[in-house]
């Protein structure tokens, strides 16, 4: 040992010590700044997005933060003067039933007796659907009943949903009257 | 809703009744405490001691399912005690009108009872008229057969040591709430009633309503800021997809199915039938033409009924539990299900999950794989192998994964925008349906079979591709005025002569112009009152306040200045204020009709006298499963209710089954609990079934608390935690003690949380005018898992 | 120096509906601690690395023979006089200029120390692997949403309580508020009470409580542990001046050893060689 | 500048069994001072480093706590006489004993000082053992709630943590002085040989421990050095 270096941060980092030495040395010994640096506001960047609550039927207004295509953060819209900026625990949760991962990314499909999901495509499923739609509407389909005009069928139901737009709604009744569907419920009733 | 959530800062008394809205409409109080801070009380009536019950000022227990002997001594105190608004009772309700002689009630029963076919026939019910067809009146309510009479008589059997052995409610607990609430009756004071499933998923639940209508008429509180009757829907837009008619016995706004009935034989049969001469609903026939116009398009015309034929007609109940019946019986071979899931949140789910597979294919689309969607797997408990059902489950996309609109409890339709694309390959319903119609469209293109004409019929013009424009489908809902292609600026304009569409009339208005979709309003300057009328869209055209005309005088002052809402400006000759006006803008008080503050209703005065299937006064009958007899006659069963036999719908005796049990929500979770109990930050929360009982029960039965506990009733049993609480207290009924428990029905199988479904064990009845189950009020019994 | 904020709590206006722990959970990415059932309808027993503030149930009989449900968010109470800051021997603990405390996660090195002299307990240890394996601890509490504070938004949570049970400001105006509060409510709770200990310098999250702190599980009068106090402000500091002052001595000795001892050349009267 | 070396007459001061114990003790110690330092002053946080990372420092001090309390049970089973005879004479006083204290500072400091006839363990070394016996039981004693706080009350852990450091500033001023007076100090450093081969110089025993020294004369087995002829046996 020629010559003791008594800087003894000199001696650590001339002996190549492992990384997390330097880390120790670089050590910015200023907290406050050392705890800002290592957190860039959530926020900052992200793309805001009013939308209204899709649990109860209170209809709180609530801001969507996207960034980087995922959902960073969701908060009561201020706006709003249904709840302005305040939420529950549903509401405050909402950014979750985008970052599950328990979401339903696939069309899946079952077949009789089977006892697992196989993956299809969206357009075999709509060829699918639409075929056995037609199929039982057109085998059960009654025009006239004790001499009344009925285009109706009673072998097919609708259930659902209290949770659709009101577009979604229009659309689902319309198509659904539109097919003769007699057995037309959801939530409402129960 | 008939007023909205922040109109609640103004009430003087809210009486949350059948509700619990501090823990499923949370954000209610915020306006609550509001009110609270300048005085306002809150009343929590509930058989548990809930987070509502712990910011109210007064709270009382009631027994589930006696809802209507607690409303009928609260009716009776309000008239002994002359707490009612007398000028309003006298000219805003049909007090003052006169029932014909063979009106009768005896032992529980009104006249015009058929015991075989469990119906009323209602002309026995029927006002004395004048020669004008217009009801006979006397405005001194002295006359022994004004409804006025006949409902003090009604009632003076709900004396309050009947009523609390009834309801097991404690006599002060019982007394300070009759007497906070009706304090409400005073003029400038107003009192609001929240209520939700607690009081609708009974076999009485459309009477229970009635009973609130009838005290809120009485104290004057309807039409009034901080007032009305205000029913606290669970779902973002059950609204929305109740003003557009997803139930099998309504088109969209309200106007009832034609069925396959002589009356609805044609067009002009049911407008003839279904038309009252007087109020708003006289124009049935422009909103029925118009959604047929917007439906079918160019294919509707004068010469075919403007479609009216294609339109489905049935003459059975297709209700929910008859749906499930049905599908349990093997008539349904195929169903959609859009975003429900009935294994978990349907009655006697375990029925309900065995009827699905009798199907022969089953649509889900959900943002998670369900119960329902699951309901052939191991896990549900059935055996994969033998049931042949095939499931297609597709993926829909989120809230903010879309554009769209969603009507609140308080009718306000708010726009929502697309916050991100779908999550993976999920899909909006919108895409999904309108896809599906056009892959059906193909299908029957070139078929001229009667049951290709009808769809072929229906016009979908919503753009070419896959994506349907949103834009194009609010815009049919509007509704245009065909001659101009412009669309309309109010309902006022419909016309039944098919030179107009509206795809629901109530709405029409919301998209006045092109490029003016009112949902997506956003100026939250307050217009006065707290209405807020430049926010988003509230149908009836804006109103934020129903009935506001009740609350201006004869004269169309306000009856209070605190709680005014609008009033008549004699110079400009129309009603002005904080609102848009319930009423005919510019008809003077003065008018004929000028003081009929209930438009849509034929005498344009609320119904204190208002027939249902049941009887036109709510009677106390007791639930299907009952601990006690009825009180109060010996109907003990509501005499209307459509009664299911055999193992579809078993019934528990109170012999075998003692305890009292309900059924509620948790904050943290919602219906079904598919969307909560696949986020981890809520399941954490809420993580285990439990039911909810009382220190004494479980001291009886050596249950301790966090014990396994195993409740079990004639249709099923299931297993949960045992929360041991002093929030449940034993009832004294009849001088008997009885036990009542509660527990959330959230739970299933699948997701982070999981647990047993507490709808096992409701029962398959329904209410005798909804047919909405009775979850609330069953019997049951408890005993330690080990 | 920015003014010093506060976090006040009136539990008498919390519904329970536990929003606050959700945007805790959601602001600062914190994963989900699932536990057994606790037999109520609070989910932890206590606040943890992973879950910053909970949101205790106390069903209590009150002195009007009445049911009172109480519910109050339990969060870090953020001292004025923090028993962690001065335990730690790091100093990775500080005071932010709002009157926060805060933990510095690189400075940290788990020890554990403020864990166990935290008056509140409301201070944990989480475990950590890195990359190669390797384990590690960090405490961990609420922030108050200090990098919040920074960009000038309040806390998460107080953002998200819909009935104004939280609010966040100026420390006296918090006060002032608070015992407004409490005449307010003199006649329903006849216990009320504002809580913002002495003990502990006063703290900046203030309660307005309904019920004597005990009945919330919370401490009635909790303080700085004196063992701290004597370890931190004296012990440790002594204990420093006396290894200084004893190797001082050694230190003086071996000099004056050095001076003295040359001429004396050992003390043998019978002259024995010393040893070297 | 030592004189030319004689090979001086060694004795045995200590046994195996001390020696090794005192190995134990003072590795111990020194790895749990060492290993303890970067918590005791931030200026030693560089030290996390070279130990490896704080867990690793925390482990070692874990590892070490154990060695140190091996010591006491090595002396007593491998030389149950030795520690019979350290207890006996850490509770013996007399007068000369308060005269060694003088005389020792004198000497400490360089100045003109006398010997004080004293048994094998001299005042010093009595203080000096009842110092770390008084600070290991305080350090064991608040050390042992520290590891493991589940077992205790958290008042009873807040306190280890002052006890510990009570402890530690003692026993570390105490090592201070232990370790000068064992390496530097001219006149003590023999005893640091005798520690670790357990062999002293006899005329230094004679000097510093007379009445030992003596006895073990009478006993045969330390060559008489006053007597001329016999100062070339070898000590036993």
């Amino acid at each position: 040992m020629v010559e003791i270096n008594l800087n003894r941060r000199q001696f650590l980092k001339l002996s190549g010590a492992t990384a997390a030495t330097l880390a120790v040395v670089e050590l910015g010994f200023n907290e406050k700044e050392a705890y800002a640096k290592s957190k860039e506001l959530k926020i900052a960047r992200a793309t805001v997005t009013p939308t209204i609550c899709c649990f109860c039927g209170v209809g709180c207004g609530i801001l969507v933060h996207t960034k980087d295509n995922t959902v960073v953060y969701t908060e009561g819209d201020p706006d709003s003067p249904v709840n302005e900026g305040t939420l529950c625990s549903k509401g405050t949760t909402i950014r979750q039933v985008y970052t599950s991962e328990k979401r339903l990314t696939k069309p899946l499909y079952r077949a009789p007796g089977s006892d697992k999901w196989e993956e299809k495509d969206w357009e075999w499923m709509y060829k699918t659907i639409a075929q056995r739609t037609k199929e039982t509407r057109d085998k059960t389909f009654v025009e006239k009943e004790n001499g009344f005009t009925v285009n109706k069928t009673e072998a097919i139901a609708s259930l659902g949903g209290a949770a659709l737009d009101n577009e979604e709604t229009y659309l689902l009744a319309k198509m659904m009257r539109g097919l003769g569907v007699v057995y037309l419920e959801h939530q409402a009733r129960i | 809703m008939t007023n909205h959530w922040s109109d609640l800062q103004n009430t003087d008394c809210a009486l949350i009744m059948g509700g619990n809205p501090a823990e499923n409409h949370p954000i209610s109080f915020r306006w609550l405490t509001k009110a609270q801070e300048k005085g306002g009380k809150i009343v929590s009536v509930d058989p548990r001691f809930t987070r509502t019950s712990s910011k109210a000022d007064v709270y009382a227990q009631l027994r589930s399912g006696t809802d209507i002997a607690f409303m009928g001594g609260m009716i009776k105190y309000a008239i002994d005690n002359e707490l009612y608004h007398k000028d309003y009772v006298v000219n805003y309700t049909n007090a003052p009108f006169i029932l014909k002689e063979d009106y009768k009630f005896n032992d529980g029963l009104f006249s015009g009872y058929d015991e075989a076919t469990r119906k009323y026939d209602r002309t026995t019910w029927a006002f004395e008229t004048n020669e004008d067809g217009t009801p006979k009146q006397d405005k001194t309510l002295k006359h022994p057969r004004s409804v006025f009479q006949l409902m003090k008589q009604h009632y003076n059997r709900y004396d309050v040591d009947t009523v609390i052995s009834v309801t097991g409610t404690p006599k002060n607990d019982y007394l300070k709430v009759c007497e906070t609430f009706c304090a409400t009756g005073q003029v400038g004071k107003s009192g609001t009633i929240m209520y939700a499933m607690g009081t609708t998923q009974h076999t009485v639940g459309s009477q229970n309503v009635r009973a609130f209508g009838m005290i809120q008429l009485l104290l004057g509180n309807i039409g009034l800021p901080g007032g009305g009757i205000n029913a606290m829907r669970g779902e973002s837009n059950v609204q929305g997809s109740t003003d557009f008619a997803l139930l099998h016995h309504l088109l969209p706004g309200y106007v009832g199915t034609p069925t396959a009935k002589p009356q609805h034989a044609t067009l002009a049969d049911y407008n003839a039938n279904e038309t009252p001469a007087a109020g708003y609903w006289s124009n049935k026939p422009k909103f029925l033409v118009s959604m047929l116009k917007a439906w079918y398009g160019d294919n509707a015309t004068k010469a075919n009924d403007f479609a009216y034929d294609y339109l489905p007609k049935g003459n059975k109940n297709y209700s929910h539990i008859n749906l499930f019946k049905a599908m349990y019986e093997g008539k349904i071979e195929g169903t959609f299900l859009f975003g429900t899931n009935p294994v978990v949140g349907g009655p006697n789910a375990g029925k309900e999950k065995e009827a699905l597979s009798n199907l022969k294919w089953l649509v889900a689309v959900d943002l998670w794989e369900t119960e329902s969607a699951a309901f052939w797997q191991k896990e549900a408990g059935g055996n994969p192998a033998e049931i042949n059902t095939e499931v297609f489950l597709l993926p829909a996309a989120s809230s903010y994964e879309k554009d769209g609109s969603v009507s609140n409890s308080s009718r306000w339709m708010q726009y929502r925008w697309k916050a991100i694309e779908p999550k993976g390959d999920s899909l909006a319903d919108l895409e999904i349906i309108h896809v599906l119609v056009q892959k059906l469209k193909e299908l029957y293109k070139n078929e001229n079979t009667a049951a290709a004409r009808p769809f072929n019929a229906l016009s979908w013009n919503f753009g070419e591709g896959h994506h349907p424009d949103i834009d194009l489908v609010c815009k049919e809902i509007n509704g245009y005025d065909l001659k101009t292609g412009k669309l309309l600026p109010t309902f006022g304009a419909l016309m039944d002569d098919g030179t107009t569409s509206s795809g629901n009339w109530i709405y029409t208005g919301f998209y006045p112009e092109e490029g003016k979709n009112r949902a997506k309003n956003r100026d939250n300057v307050d217009t006065g009152g707290g209405n807020y009328l430049n926010w988003a869209f509230a149908w009836p055209a804006n109103r934020r306040i129903l009935y506001n005309r009740a609350s201006a005088d004869l004269n169309g002052k306000p009856w209070s200045k605190e709680k005014a809402v609008i009033w008549w400006d004699a110079a400009q000759a129309k009603w002005v204020g904080n609102d848009v006006p319930d009423f005919v803008p510019i008809k003077a008080p003065s008018d004929p009709g000028g003081n009929n503050p209930f438009i849509m209703l034929k005498d344009g005065v609320g119904g204190l006298f208002a027939p249902l299937n049941e009887g036109p006064f709510p009677e106390h009958y007791e639930p299907f499963e009952s601990p006690a007899s009825n009180v109060f006659s010996s109907q003990e069963l509501n005499p209307a209710v459509e009664i299911h036999e055999g193992d579809f719908n078993l019934k528990g005796d109170a012999s075998k089954y003692p305890i009292v049990a309900t059924t509620y929500r948790v904050t943290e979770h919602w219906q079904s609990g598919s969307m909560t109990r696949n986020q981890e930050w809520l399941s954490e929360l809420v993580g285990h079934m439990f039911i909810e009982l009382s220190e004494e029960l479980a001291k009886e039965k050596g249950i301790k608390n966090k014990d396994k506990v195993i409740v079990s009733t004639a249709r099923g049993e299931i297993t949960a935690y045992a929360m041991v609480t002093k929030r449940f207290k034993p009832f004294i009924i009849k001088g008997e003690k009885v036990h009542h428990i509660g527990m959330p029905w959230h739970f299933g199988y699948k997701g982070y949380a999981t647990g047993d479904t507490a709808n096992h064990l409701t029962p398959h009845i329904g209410d005798a005018n909804t047919t909405i189950p009775e979850y609330k009020a069953f019997l049951c019994n408890v005993r330690r898992a080990d | 120096m920015a003014a010093e904020y506060v976090k006040y709590v009136d539990v008498t206006k919390c519904d329970g509906c536990r929003a606050c722990m959700v945007a805790c959970k959601n602001w600062n990415d914190l994963p989900a601690e699932p536990q057994d059932f606790l037999g109520t309808m609070q989910s932890h027993a206590n606040v943890s690395a992973d879950t910053w503030n909970v949101l205790t149930f106390v069903e209590h009989e009150n002195s009007k023979g009445g049911l009172d449900y109480l519910f109050r968010h339990s969060s870090c109470y953020h001292c004025s006089d923090a028993a962690c800051e001065k335990v730690c021997p790091e100093n990775a603990i500080s005071y932010t200029e709002f009157g926060t405390v805060v933990i510095d996660q690189d400075t940290c090195v788990g020890c554990g120390y403020c864990v166990q002299n935290c008056p509140f307990d409301v201070i944990s240890l989480k475990e950590y692997k890195d990359k190669n394996g390797k384990e590690y601890r960090k405490a961990h509490k609420c922030t108050m949403c200090t990098d919040r504070l920074e960009e000038g938004l309040q806390p998460a949570c107080v953002t998200t309580c819909h009935t104004g049970a939280m609010e966040f400001g100026g420390k006296d105006a918090m006060i002032e508020k608070a015992e407004e509060r409490v005449k307010e409510i003199k006649d329903r709770y006849p216990n009320a009470m504002v809580y913002n200990p002495e003990g502990v310098g006063g703290t900046h999250t203030i309660y307005v409580l309904a019920e004597r702190p005990s009945v919330y599980g919370m401490p009635e009068n909790p303080k700085v542990p004196t063992s701290a106090v004597l370890w931190k402000d004296y012990a440790q500091p002594i204990g420093k001046m006396m290894i200084g002052a004893t190797t001082m001595a050694v230190v003086g000795a071996f000099i004056s050893n050095k001076l003295f001892n040359k001429e004396g050349n050992g003390t043998h009267e019978d002259g024995g060689e010393s040893d070297e | 500048m030592s004189k030319q070396q004689k090979p001086e007459l060694q004795v045995r001061r200590f046994s195996k069994g001390f020696v090794w114990a005192h190995a134990i003790n003072a590795i111990s110690f020194l790895a749990l001072y060492i290993t303890a330092l970067p918590m005791y002053t931030e200026w030693f946080d560089w030290l996390y480093v070279v130990l490896g990372g704080p867990e690793m420092a925390r482990l070692l001090h874990r590892i070490f706590a154990v060695t140190f309390i091996l010591p006491t049970f090595i002396w007593l089973i491998f030389d149950p006489k030795g520690f019979k005879l350290w207890l006996k004479e850490l509770i013996t006083w007399k007068k000369r004993d308060i005269q060694f204290f003088a005389e020792f500072t004198k000497e400490l400091f360089g100045f003109k000082s006398k010997h004080v006839k004293q048994t094998f363990f001299n005042a010093g070394e009595k203080i000096n053992s009842i110092l770390q016996i008084l600070t290991a039981i305080i350090i064991l004693g608040s050390g042992f709630p520290m590891w493991f706080p589940d077992l205790f009350p958290s008042a009873v852990v807040q306190w280890a943590y002052l006890f510990h450091n009570i402890g530690f500033g003692l026993a570390a001023a105490v090592v201070v002085g232990h370790i000068y007076l064992s390496v530097i100090h001219k006149n003590s450093r023999p005893g640091f040989t005798g520690v670790v081969t357990g062999k002293v110089p006899a005329r230094w025993a004679k000097e510093h421990y007379a009445e030992w020294y003596e006895e073990e004369v009478k006993k045969g087995n330390f060559p008489d050095l006053d007597d001329p002829k016999q100062n070339k046996k070898k000590g036993a």
